[in-house]
């Protein structure tokens, strides 16, 4: 019976860095860049969503449009000023870098204007949580709306690559940026799409994240941010349900480390699993092996 | 490209280069300085000490300063690292500092301790709770609890009131404070009369689920669970216990106080029988608490957590110490650490953190924690007398 | 007269594809031989299973009587066989000097230790390497050049530059993927001479992969035309491509 | 020829080591040094080595390192427990420091040869990641690790102090989370400016010669690199554990400069940090990296004037500096407006 509630408890985990993890592969896998101000576009979504819900007592749902609205512009605008400018520079290592600067700026102007004491968040999920085998076994409500929000991202961001021209647009970028701009894509606008897409997605992760762990500060999206992003890589860089699942698989390996090896090492187990699963399978989980031609 | 890194990197060297050597200038003031996290994912520690010490200076120098000077505070960031932090020390070394408040948090407060003790710097931390963080030389003092104090006041509370036969453990393993208060708890719990069922662990990389450390403490059947760390996680952990019923009875530390107040929005229904040592309550009735928590409200719109508390105390013992000193502004540093740490073990102060606060030689301060019980949303006190002999006596222990 | 490479049934499938099969060679020594054929026949395939880039399912390459067969780039090179690329590959942020030193690797050498301390090994060998690369350069007439970073050079002097970087190597056998691809006709002809000088000067063999026909005709002594991964024929130069076959397969698509 | 502009560029990043050290001792010593500049000069001395060091695997060897901290973090764990070990027994401090620091070199260069086996087998982001978690091993590692020292001799555990099971007079060493505490200070700016140079003078011969090159033609091009017999594994993992030694000294050199030793401060950020280093100062570029190093390293204590506003400005020059150096349009409006000061450093690249 505990094992059966560790695993519920990993799927709780999981599902949060899928969410994340989901919004991550698509900058990751269309722009081709490492976005780390990812995890903090995260921390902003959910003040967002907090501001809407104390300040304006909006309703949760209201909450999390403007929160989807903010990150979206956000997005766009950070893409806009910091990243393209440097989407033509001699090293790719640039706009990361710049990305790191990104995420300083956004947790100090949060800190600024918030704060730095944590707030409780409170859930927007209204239903009660699932009680199994005479309590015994407990799915938070949280958890399957996490769950839930996972698998309809997924089928409607699968459905959107691959039914719509915009879609489309964004595979041909991804695969080469010059031979799509020559077939008449709109490079920019594209990424930029990219970015609004995937920052709105952050949005919803970010309030997911905080109602499932309600407890919001400044610094609350960096780590489920890379932990996110490694489980973006787990799953294969690119490939949207390798990020569900790759988030998932994470969340219960974190889960299972701390119940039954050391609750002291469970990041390092995280990581060990990580490092083998790459060496066996060098490119993730449901990852494209790329030959290079020679 | 590399030239402009290279042009930049000269004009940044000559502005740095800038001798800016310090004298007390016109030996108006006293200078203190302050050092504590105030970015990074500590910053709301950094900030309570910051604003609580602010506060202080501004009520003495209304008063009209100590001795007629008025105090001069200067809040530096360490961002929780040892390193920045010695950095923050070095700049108010050149601003003029005299005497230090700080650092906030245990690392750090190491690092700066053992270079104030090469200066002969006086220090005194508000909150740097490791035992190291005063041992480096006789210059430094603190406000709060040492973690072994804190530690073994907790196992000796629990043991002689029979609070519990089955305890939990669980802490932040990645944390000095933390994990110090669980190592001397361990301790002690050889000598008393209850069993540690569980000890679980958790990291600053992994501090959003406690829900394994939780289920294992249920299936160990512990009745009492002891969190020594911050409200911030316990805040995490009381929600998660709650959504899996697991109701045992809740030890916190002095980390925990804020619980109630420092969670925005946190719904403190949750905290309903959480006990804790804790020498400072936001709630207490007496008129300088009162004071306090209305002027830190009015300006900052939050309620002090210990850390405010701590801060506020510290500034009230420098100026106890100066007064009883007679030290001028004029001095230097180094002999107006030689005349405090004299003055130190001399002086009795009635604070927001205890009545009656004693130092001796080593630093460590002697007064009584508050253990306190969350009833209704508001701390209630309980049998203060006993944790208040708990802790002397550790105290005691300690110094040996 | 002993071949210098001698190729049997050498065969490779990517997928369900069979890119390479049956595929026979032999090269006497100091020959120019070409290998033609039409776009994707898997001429270039047929190089990397040389080179060692691809293991081949089936067959056996033997050069100069030392059996190379799934053995590894590296140790293929050191047997004895260089090559250049179609899509050429250069070291582009290195200077043409150090692109030719880099092909002397493993034939000057000197510890790493004596490489950080200046040991008086580092300065004899680097001045031995500086010298026999200036000397590649020379043949290549790029010493004009050899500070220059190899990506900044013309697209001509790049394909010089990737075969004397080749040769620095000292191989055997040499292997080169359309040299003349992107010459106008009088960088063609320059080429020519200075395939044939190679070959004389350094005593080389050398196979090469072309589809420029006046080349081909020029200097092949032998062909070997590939058509869908198969040998379609092989002989002298002019009996090839006057072969029938050939001309309905290749030249006369 | 090449290789008088090589050693020419060479000598300028020396001189301007050199002469940093010396314009540095005439203010100490005319007291016109401020306490924070005394302060920053060991720690500056750490993040050059370390940004040096990162620069041989991500700009001389082309890979990606996000776990540059780990190694820095054994150098300094190795290194400080070296030192409280011999406290007693080397009492010349010059000797024990430099032992403390060759330990630390050799311990971080196997531990950059365990994971560069593995490592190096991978490629581009993924290479990245797995540098990422082998970081973040170490650091987590290091975290449960407890040392105890009685007169019976070492005592290791994994658990907590108490699983010693030392004698009354037993010391803890390392502590687990609580690191090492009470590390003498052996360090100084001395010290600091000598391994500086040896850490200059390793990689920058090391990229000027026969395993140099080697490296940085598999950076260029692997395929082509095998094709003329260079060992794409000898000469990746040769940078790889080079720069894992290197960042091995910068840890020691780190940990003797302040009391007290965490891992929780080898984390990703460091690394980031880092690289961000390498980055600003120009990949490939060592002087650029001390320069970027030194820069970065000083501009947020500069930036304390601002309080509040501090961290909010310096993530500003970050990205505002990251532009000016790398947008294409901005190079361009440089080369145009302010060509004469730039156009002798484009030839300089490299």
């Amino acid at each position: 019976m505990s094992l059966l509630s560790y695993l519920i408890n990993g799927i709780s985990l999981g599902s949060v860095y899928a969410i994340i993890a989901l919004g991550y592969t698509m900058v990751y896998g269309i722009a081709r860049m490492l976005n780390f101000a990812h995890g903090d576009v995260i921390m902003v979504g959910g003040y967002a969503a907090l501001t809407m819900m104390l300040s304006y007592n909006a309703n949760p749902l209201v909450a999390v449009l403007a929160a989807i609205v903010v990150c979206t512009v956000l997005g766009i605008v950070i893409e806009a000023v910091a990243y393209r400018p440097l989407r033509e520079a001699a090293s790719p290592l640039a706009v990361l870098i710049t990305a790191i600067g990104v995420s300083y700026l956004l947790q100090n102007v949060v800190l600024l204007v918030f704060g730095p004491n944590p707030k409780s968040f409170q859930s927007v999920i209204p239903f009660p949580d699932l009680k199994l085998a005479d309590g015994a076994l407990n799915i938070s409500a949280e958890t399957i709306v996490t769950i839930a929000s996972c698998i309809v991202i997924m089928i409607v961001l699968t459905t959107f690559i691959n039914k719509t021209k915009a879609g489309q647009a964004m595979l041909a970028v991804s695969e080469d940026k010059g031979a799509a701009q020559l077939m008449g894509i709109n490079v920019n606008g594209t990424i930029a799409l990219t970015f609004a897409i995937g920052s709105g997605l952050a949005a919803v992760a970010g309030v997911l994240l905080c109602s499932s762990y309600p407890s919001l500060s400044p610094y609350t999206g960096s780590m489920p941010g890379i932990k996110a992003f490694v489980a973006a890589v787990f799953g294969g860089i690119g490939s949207i349900p390798g990020a569900m699942i790759g988030g998932i698989i994470l969340g219960i390996i974190e889960i299972l480390g701390k119940a039954y090896v050391s609750s002291q090492l469970a990041d390092a187990i995280v990581f060990a699993v990580l490092i083998i699963v790459l060496l066996v399978k060098p490119t993730g989980l449901l990852g494209k092996k790329i030959q290079e031609k020679v | 490209m590399k030239k402009f890194v290279k042009l930049a990197g000269l004009a940044c060297a000559s502005a740095m280069l800038v001798s800016t050597v310090a004298f007390a200038e016109d030996g108006a003031t006293f200078k203190i300085g302050g050092i504590g996290p105030r970015t990074g994912a500590a910053a709301a520690y950094g900030e309570g000490v910051m604003r609580g010490a602010q506060i202080a200076v501004d009520e003495i120098n209304e008063a009209g300063g100590v001795n007629g000077v008025q105090l001069e505070f200067n809040p530096q960031d360490d961002e929780h690292d040892p390193e920045k932090s010695v950095n923050a020390y070095n700049t108010l070394k050149d601003w003029g500092m005299q005497m230090l408040l700080g650092s906030v948090t245990s690392a750090p407060c190491i690092a700066v301790e053992a270079e104030a003790a090469n200066d002969n710097m006086f220090l005194l931390t508000p909150s740097g709770s490791a035992v190291d963080c005063i041992t480096a030389g006789d210059n430094a003092f603190r406000v709060c609890f040492s973690d072994p104090s804190q530690g073994t006041a907790s196992a000796q509370y629990i043991g002689e009131n029979g609070l519990a036969s089955k305890v939990a453990v669980i802490y932040d393993s990645s944390d000095v404070y933390s994990s110090g208060i669980y190592a001397t708890f361990k301790a002690e719990a050889e000598n008393q009369p209850f069993e540690i069922v569980a000890e679980e662990a958790f990291t600053a990389d992994s501090k959003t689920d406690f829900t394994v450390q939780l289920q294992k403490a249920k299936d160990a059947g512990a009745d009492l669970v002891y969190l020594p760390f911050y409200y911030n996680e316990a805040a995490l952990v009381f929600t998660q216990a709650a959504a899996m019923d697991f109701a045992p009875m809740w030890f916190g530390v002095d980390g925990m106080d804020g619980i109630l107040t420092g969670v925005e929005g946190f719904d403190t229904s949750l905290a309903e029988g959480v006990m804790l040592l804790t020498p400072f309550s936001a709630d207490a009735p007496d008129d300088l608490t009162q004071n306090f928590v209305a002027k830190y409200q009015e300006l900052y719109n939050e309620v002090p957590n210990q850390f405010a508390a701590d801060a506020y105390d510290g500034i009230y013992i420098m100026k106890a110490a100066i007064e009883q000193a007679g030290v001028t502004p004029d001095m230097d540093p180094s002999a107006i650490c030689d005349a405090l740490k004299a003055a130190m073990t001399e002086i009795t102060v009635d604070g927001l953190t205890g009545s009656g606060m004693t130092w001796s030689a080593d630093g460590e301060p002697s007064k009584s924690p508050k253990a306190v019980v969350i009833e209704d949303g508001a701390y209630k006190g309980m049998q203060g007398a006993a944790a208040e002999e708990v802790v002397e006596d550790s105290t005691e222990a300690m110094t040996e | 007269m002993a071949a210098m490479l001698e190729v049997k049934n050498l065969g490779i499938s990517f997928g369900g594809l069979r890119a390479v099969n049956n595929f026979d060679i032999k090269i006497e020594k100091g020959q120019l031989y070409g290998l033609i054929g039409p776009n994707g026949a898997g001429k270039t395939t047929v190089f990397n299973l040389l080179t060692g880039v691809y293991r081949p399912d089936t067959g056996s390459v033997v050069l100069d009587g030392t059996n190379i067969t799934g053995k590894k780039t590296i140790e293929i090179n050191k047997a004895g066989i260089a090559r250049t690329f179609q899509n050429i590959r250069l070291f582009g942020q290195l200077s043409v000097l150090d692109n030719v030193k880099a092909g002397l690797h493993n034939h000057h050498s000197y510890s790493a230790l004596a490489g950080i301390f200046r040991l008086p090994s580092y300065r004899r060998v680097e001045r031995e390497m500086d010298e026999r690369a200036m000397e590649l350069l020379h043949v290549f007439e790029l010493d004009e050049d050899v500070n220059t970073l190899a990506s900044n050079l013309p697209y001509g002097k790049q394909r010089k530059l990737e075969i004397a970087r080749a040769l620095a190597t000292d191989p055997k056998l040499l292997l080169l993927d359309e040299p003349a691809a992107g010459m106008n006709p009088n960088e063609t002809q320059a080429l020519m001479d200075m395939i044939r000088f190679v070959r004389d000067h350094f005593d080389m063999t050398i196979l090469l992969i072309e589809h420029d026909m006046r080349l081909v005709s020029g200097i092949c002594e032998e062909l070997s035309v590939l058509n869908f991964g198969e040998i379609l024929a092989q002989g002298k130069t002019a009996d090839v491509l006057n072969n029938p076959q050939v001309i309905t397969a290749y030249l006369g698509e | 020829m090449k290789k008088n502009t090589n050693f020419k560029s060479n000598m300028i990043t020396y001189a301007m080591v050199i002469a940093a050290f010396a314009i540095v001792q005439v203010l100490r010593t005319t007291g016109h040094l401020s306490s924070l500049m005394t302060g920053l000069l060991v720690p500056l001395c750490v993040y050059v080595i370390l940004a040096v060091s990162l620069n041989l695997v991500v700009g001389i060897s082309g890979e990606l390192s996000l776990g540059h901290a780990g190694f820095m973090c054994v150098g300094a764990f190795v290194g400080a427990l070296f030192t409280k070990c011999t406290k007693e027994t080397i009492t010349l401090v010059p000797l024990r420091f430099f032992l403390a620091v060759l330990l630390a070199a050799a311990v971080a260069a196997v531990f950059g040869i365990l994971i560069g086996i593995p490592v190096l087998r991978l490629k581009g982001d993924y290479l990245a990641i797995v540098t990422l978690a082998f970081g973040e091993i170490i650091k987590n590692v290091i975290n449960v690790f407890y040392i105890g020292r009685d007169s019976n001799g070492f005592h290791v555990s994994m658990k907590d102090q108490f699983s010693l099971g030392m004698e009354a007079d037993g010391v803890i060493l390392l502590g687990g989370p609580q690191g090492i505490n009470g590390i003498s200070k052996d360090s100084s700016f001395l010290f600091g400016i000598i391994l500086v140079l040896i850490t200059l003078f390793i990689v920058l011969n090391l990229i000027d010669s026969r395993d140099g090159r080697a490296i940085k033609a598999i950076r260029d091009n692997r395929i082509a690199a095998e094709s003329i017999g260079i060992s794409i594994t000898k000469y990746k993992l040769m940078a790889f554990t080079v720069s894992a030694a290197l960042a091995g000294v910068a840890g020691a050199l780190y940990s003797h400069n302040l009391a007290t030793l965490q891992a929780s401060k080898f984390n990703f950020n460091t690394s980031i940090l880092a690289l961000v280093f390498v980055v600003l100062g120009g990949i490939g570029n060592i002087r650029g990296s001390v320069i970027a190093a030194v820069l970065l390293t000083a501009l947020p204590e500069l930036l304390r004037g601002l309080a509040d506003y501090r961290m909010l400005i310096y993530a500003i020059v970050l990205i505002v500096m990251m532009l000016f150096n790398w947008a294409p349009k901005a190079l361009e409006w440089r080369e145009r407006y302010l060509g004469r000061f730039f156009r002798k450093s484009a030839k300089e690249g490299e």
